[in-house]
């Protein structure tokens, strides 16, 4: 049974650890959630009754931070499913309605931090992708702007993502339906996958978020939008807890002009697989061999 | 590409199913056809058409009213469209119809509800509309498996009477690096 | 059009300077730029006074969803600079990319193009296929034109890069040099030849030998500096992309609707 | 009991010094308790208070332990001669040389925590407790050679103390492997080092395959170059002797490795100018400044004077052979170094940003405050191993002088 073969690992865990630390935590308030949340396991290693355990325990620690009741789920990648993206670069405005889309529906630190996933970026028309020329603060009164084309970006969810490989500790890793997740409680923050991912589609919690109570999406995921702790990493996930329950992602939703498509890479009949087999699309940086599931597109 | 995984294996069984579905939706056809006198499209989930306040129905005023069916300005209602849609060959009754105005009306001269506004947009705009229907224009929300969901209707973008998309303020940019506290040094180099 | 890095314009004086340092301490020796300016002085007794090259700035736009494959580029190409059938040189071809079901790329380009393409070079399941029409990219920044040790290749006013067969000494390093293999050596001068964009054509108004027997209009021809031209209008009404941009060199060649993997 | 003895006397060893050492050390604790203040701070609101962010997420303290690593492995360049060549003025400061490398690892350790965001999740980096990804990541094998050249050049040095303080012979069938083992080690974590900044494909500027030569070339500069002045100081202060051969060998040594740097930088320098394309973004930012941003251009223009300096002063035997010169060659280099290779290597990996963005990094108060304190971490440890070492090298802390006193106290 999975569960013994980790057992004795586990005795040895908790052993070590509990020795290791006892000293560092003897001189804290040692309360008991504190203690657990020190020794929690990594998420692909826990039980179900593991993983009951933690969730009702974040449950808690969310309704003392923000008195509010949060529903974490931990619902796995659905058999058969690789999800894929589509963004028509000849719609797009550049309004960042889907940043903010997304900073809502992910429980973003607002401010200082400020936290973003999708990056928009403002090129000058002609030479496409050449991100040397990319504008990341314009702030037109009106766009789209006459001479410009908007290209956001966010992560990417590689197939060969370079993030997952370089993570000293496995903190990350890609699901079986292509998202790459972050489990925040066992990043140790060394920000070795923020320097290896050429997407920019990682970022930091530089300090504790800072979320209004009130804008709070209680509706959450382990992997996703549970709102995070200071000095770990974080990324987009396609909006898990949304696409794993078959919902198109907030940043899809946010968008004005439909620029934005979502869907089943593996299903014949989803708008991702329409598009990728009769639109023009790219990926970036394809030259760097990762793969990504992130289809750029012309659909005009 | 990541989707050749299980595809031999369920193609066969997909074809049967298709043949059936697709006998199944021919005899329909044929029987809509035949009942109908045309091949009605596909329904699509889409949400109320964005009809200006008060306006619709159409009939609360025009109901008693002598349909004029000559070209011309409007200078007593309806002045505030301006019509920037191939305004040279084209006028209001190409599009809404005279008799019934709560429908529109197809060039076919088949009557249509507002809500298959659709239709009519396709019958120009062939290429947008395929792709529209497969869901490579336009927007979509909702759920795109195993739930419902919304397709916007080309109305709910782009106004008819002027489709152009119009420009619109975008949202703030993201702080600077080192930005603290002071929104100000948001917009400094 | 030009990619100009914002508040930045030392990148051609760099590779000036670049130049001058490698090249200048041996032009005493070898007198390459000497030749090349007597002859840049020579090409203009060749077009006349009535043609101003600072004028023009000479590109062309590619729609990839409209070439067909059909190869009358490649044949009329042939047929207008004289460039040999056989070995195969070409100064344009058209190159067929095919995408199998199983997301491998097959590229082909079975006699540059030119009798358009019969068969399929595999019998995996196709996904989908189109064609990409290979031109020499007249770079803003030629790096074959950089490596020329005698200043035999040199870049005109009006933004094409020439060839000169009577000072080229056939060593070859352009061919090694181009990001984009548009260099071969005929075979009876034993030179360095590319395309020219037909310049005998062009510099009296007329288009090049491929875009006029283009059927389907795949390739637009004009000029940068003239605002009717048709290749401001491509550039306008398309997204553009130019191959290998990450090499700086600044392509004047622009392809619209290109696909992913065209290289 | 006798362990217990020798434990017992060296802290009264480390307890007793002449007012200067007093002073000395006072000085390094209140530039670790400053450190330590701040670093609570950042711990409690987050790494905020650096000037690091997404932009360029790796700052002032990754490009000191880069450094440190490099004059960690630079103790090999003293290692090599004295017990593979038996060169005998370097072979007295050798174990002095190697507790200087375990002194340096200390501090590049030190580094890498105040780096991390959640040093409490330490223990997710230990093997079998935690999940430790080895071989993938480039990072867990530095955390694993790390530790085992500290560990290597800990248990050398010790055992060849203690047998010199029991006046005996050490073992060479055990010690000679290990001092063995220690050298291609050195160039292990070096190496490592290097690949952890090689392997990133979204970052052209460190993705060039000589950085690994040229990380060895300037560890082979740096930290030689602080042996000469610190082993000066030590002399200064401790009358223990040692001749100025083995400082001009060193500086022979410096010398080519610091041809060999400046080299294989010309090499980098030509193939990014020369075939200018975007790749060449992050060095011309170094050297001329990208976009109108040039915080780093007169540093970078500054080492590298410094680096050509100090070569030439190396490079003629009088100014080499004369102590002024070589200290002032020495200084040179050490800034010139670390110029390049800490905020000269760190930052403009990151500048422009994968999407070409341009953020100017540049250390704060914080980041300063804090990396004092593990410098003077370094150099109190490292005093302390002095304090111990010198009279046992020098023969006054030996068995027999103690136990002759130790039967005079308390006869048996």
């Amino acid at each position: 049974m999975a569960g013994n073969r980790y057992s004795r690992r586990d005795f040895i865990r908790m052993a070590s650890v509990a020795a290791l630390s006892g000293f560092g935590l003897s001189g804290v308030s040692c309360k008991k959630a504190d203690l657990e949340e020190f020794l929690q396991k990594h998420y692909l290693e826990m039980t179900e009754e593991d993983k009951k355990r933690t969730i009702k325990r974040l449950e808690e620690k969310y309704l003392k931070k923000y008195g509010k009741q949060f529903t974490i789920s931990t619902q796995g990648a659905k058999p058969g499913t690789l999800w894929g993206y589509g963004l028509d670069l000849s719609r797009c405005i550049g309004c960042r309605r889907c940043v903010y889309g997304c900073v809502k529906e992910n429980n973003h630190s607002r401010y200082n931090p400020q936290l973003h996933w999708i990056r928009v970026l403002r090129l000058p028309e002609g030479s496409l992708i050449n991100l040397e020329n990319a504008e990341h603060y314009y702030d037109p009164a009106l766009v789209p702007e006459p001479g410009y084309v908007y290209m956001p970006v966010q992560c990417q969810h590689c197939e060969n993502p370079p993030c997952v490989k370089v993570c000293p500790v496995h903190a990350t890793w890609k699901e079986p339906d292509g998202l790459v997740v972050v489990d925040y409680n066992w990043c140790i923050g060394c920000r070795y996958c923020i320097a290896a991912c050429p997407y920019k589609g990682r970022v930091f919690n530089w300090a504790e978020p800072n979320i209004p109570a009130e804008e709070l999406n209680t509706a959450v995921h382990y992997l996703g939008n549970r709102p995070r702790y200071k000095n770990v990493v974080d990324k987009c996930t396609f909006c898990v807890q949304r696409v794993r329950q078959g919902r198109y992602p907030a940043c899809v939703e946010a968008c004005p002009t439909g620029t934005r498509k979502f869907g089943n890479l593996l299903d014949p009949n989803s708008e991702i697989r329409y598009l990728i087999d009769h639109k023009r699309v790219f990926r970036m940086k394809e030259d760097l061999n990762t793969e990504p599931k992130f289809y750029y597109f012309f659909g005009l | 590409m990541y989707y050749s995984k299980q595809q031999d294996v369920c193609l066969e069984r997909v074809n049967m199913r298709r043949i059936v579905l697709l006998s199944f939706l021919l005899s329909l056809f044929v029987f809509c056809w035949v009942l109908d006198g045309r091949a009605k499209e596909e329904d699509f989930p889409v949400p109320r058409p964005p009809f200006s306040e008060g306006i619709f129905p159409c009939s609360n005023c025009h109901a008693g009213m002598e349909a004029n069916t000559k070209r011309r300005e409007l200078k007593e209602e309806h002045t505030n469209i301006q019509l920037k849609h191939g305004s040279v060959s084209r006028w209001c009754l190409d599009c809404h119809d005279a008799t019934n105005r709560d429908m529109l009306k197809l060039a076919s001269g088949e009557h249509i509800d507002f809500s298959h506004s659709y239709e009519l947009c396709g019958q120009c705009h062939g290429p947008t509309y395929r792709d529209w229907k497969v869901g490579v224009h336009g927007k979509r929300i909702g759920y795109f498996d195993g739930g419902p969901r919304t397709y916007f209707l080309c109305v709910n973008c782009h106004n008819p009477h002027d489709p152009k998309f119009k420009p619109i303020k975008p949202e703030p940019p993201p702080f600077k690096p080192l930005y603290k506290y002071n929104p100000a040094a948001r917009s400094g180099k | 059009m030009k990619r100009d890095r914002p508040g930045k314009g030392l990148d051609t004086s760099r590779r000036e300077f670049c130049k001058t340092i490698l090249l200048g301490t041996m032009s005493l020796a070898v007198p390459g730029s000497i030749l090349a300016a007597t002859e840049k002085k020579g090409l203009s007794d060749w077009y006349g006074t009535k043609y101003e090259p600072a004028k023009h700035l000479y590109a062309m736009g590619i729609k990839v969803d409209r070439c067909i494959g059909c190869g009358r580029c490649v044949d009329a190409c042939k047929k207008e600079n004289n460039v040999p059938d056989y070995p195969f040189f070409f100064r344009t071809w058209v190159e067929r990319y095919i995408e199998t079901e199983d997301g491998q790329t097959i590229v082909d380009s079975p006699n540059g193009g030119k009798d358009g393409f019969k068969t399929l070079p595999s019998d995996k399941k196709v996904f989908k296929t189109f064609f990409v029409p290979k031109i020499c990219n007249q770079c803003e920044k030629p790096p074959c034109v950089q490596v020329c040790p005698v200043g035999a290749t040199y870049r005109t006013e009006d933004g094409v890069v020439l060839v000169d067969s009577q000072y080229c000494i056939g060593c070859r390093y352009c061919i090694q040099a181009c990001p984009y293999g548009m260099r071969f050596i005929r075979p009876e001068t034993k030179t360095a030849e590319k395309c020219t964009f037909c310049y005998h054509r062009i510099v009296k108004g007329l288009l090049p030998a491929c875009v006029e027997a283009c059927p389907t209009q795949a390739r637009v021809f004009g000029d940068l500096k003239s605002k009717a031209s048709p290749i401001i209008q491509f550039m306008r009404f398309n997204k553009t992309f130019v191959l290998k941009p990450g090499l700086n060199t600044e392509p004047k060649v622009y392809y619209a609707d290109i696909d992913r993997e065209v290289r | 009991m006798e362990a217990w003895r020798f434990y017992k006397k060296t802290l009264v060893l480390v307890a007793k010094g002449r007012p200067i050492y007093y002073c000395w050390c006072a000085l390094l604790l209140f530039i670790m308790a400053v450190g330590l203040w701040f670093y609570m701070k950042q711990m409690e609101t987050g790494l905020i208070v650096t000037s690091m962010r997404d932009q360029v997420s790796w700052g002032l303290y990754i490009a000191n332990f880069t450094y440190l690593v490099g004059v960690a492995a630079a103790a090999v360049l003293l290692v090599i001669p004295a017990y593979v060549y038996h060169f005998d003025p370097i072979k007295e400061i050798v174990v002095l040389g190697e507790l200087f490398a375990a002194s340096s690892i200390v501090m590049a350790l030190l580094f890498v925590t105040v780096d991390l965001g959640r040093p409490d999740r330490f223990w997710h980096l230990i093997p079998g407790v935690g999940k430790l990804a080895f071989p993938d990541s480039l990072l867990a094998w530095d955390v694993i050679v790390l530790n085992g050249y500290l560990v290597l050049n800990v248990i050398v040095p010790v055992y060849i103390l203690v047998n010199s303080y029991y006046e005996k012979e050490p073992v060479k069938s055990f010690v000679i492997p290990l001092i063995l083992l220690s050298i291609p080690w050195a160039v292990g974590i070096h190496t490592v080092t290097a690949f952890l900044y090689n392997g990133l494909a979204a970052r052209p500027f460190w993705n060039a395959s000589i950085l690994a030569p040229r990380f060895l070339a300037s560890a082979f500069c740096s930290g030689p170059a602080m042996i000469i002045i610190i082993f000066q100081v030590i002399r200064k202060v401790s009358q223990i002797k040692f001749s100025n051969e083995a400082l001009f060998k060193i500086a022979e040594l410096i010398d080519y490795a610091l041809f060999i740097n400046l080299f294989l930088l010309g090499a980098e320098v030509f193939k990014e100018y020369y075939s200018n394309t975007i790749h060449l973004a992050p060095l011309e930012y170094l050297y001329e400044g990208l976009r109108g941003h040039h915080v780093l251009v007169p540093w970078m223009w500054l080492s590298l004077t410094f680096n050509v300096t100090a070569f030439l002063l190396f490079l003629i035997p009088r100014t080499r052979r004369s102590l002024p010169t070589l200290n002032i060659g020495a200084f040179l280099i050490i800034v010139g170094v670390w110029i390049e290779k800490g905020p000269g290597f760190v930052a403009p990996g990151f500048i422009p940003d994968p999407l070409g963005e341009i953020y100017e990094y540049f250390p704060n108060f914080t980041e300063l405050a804090i990396s004092l304190g593990v410098w003077a971490t370094g150099l109190l440890v490292f005093t302390l191993f002095m304090k111990v070492a010198i009279p046992i090298v020098r023969g006054d802390f030996v068995h027999s002088k103690y136990a002759k006193i130790a039967s005079k106290i308390e006869p048996k």
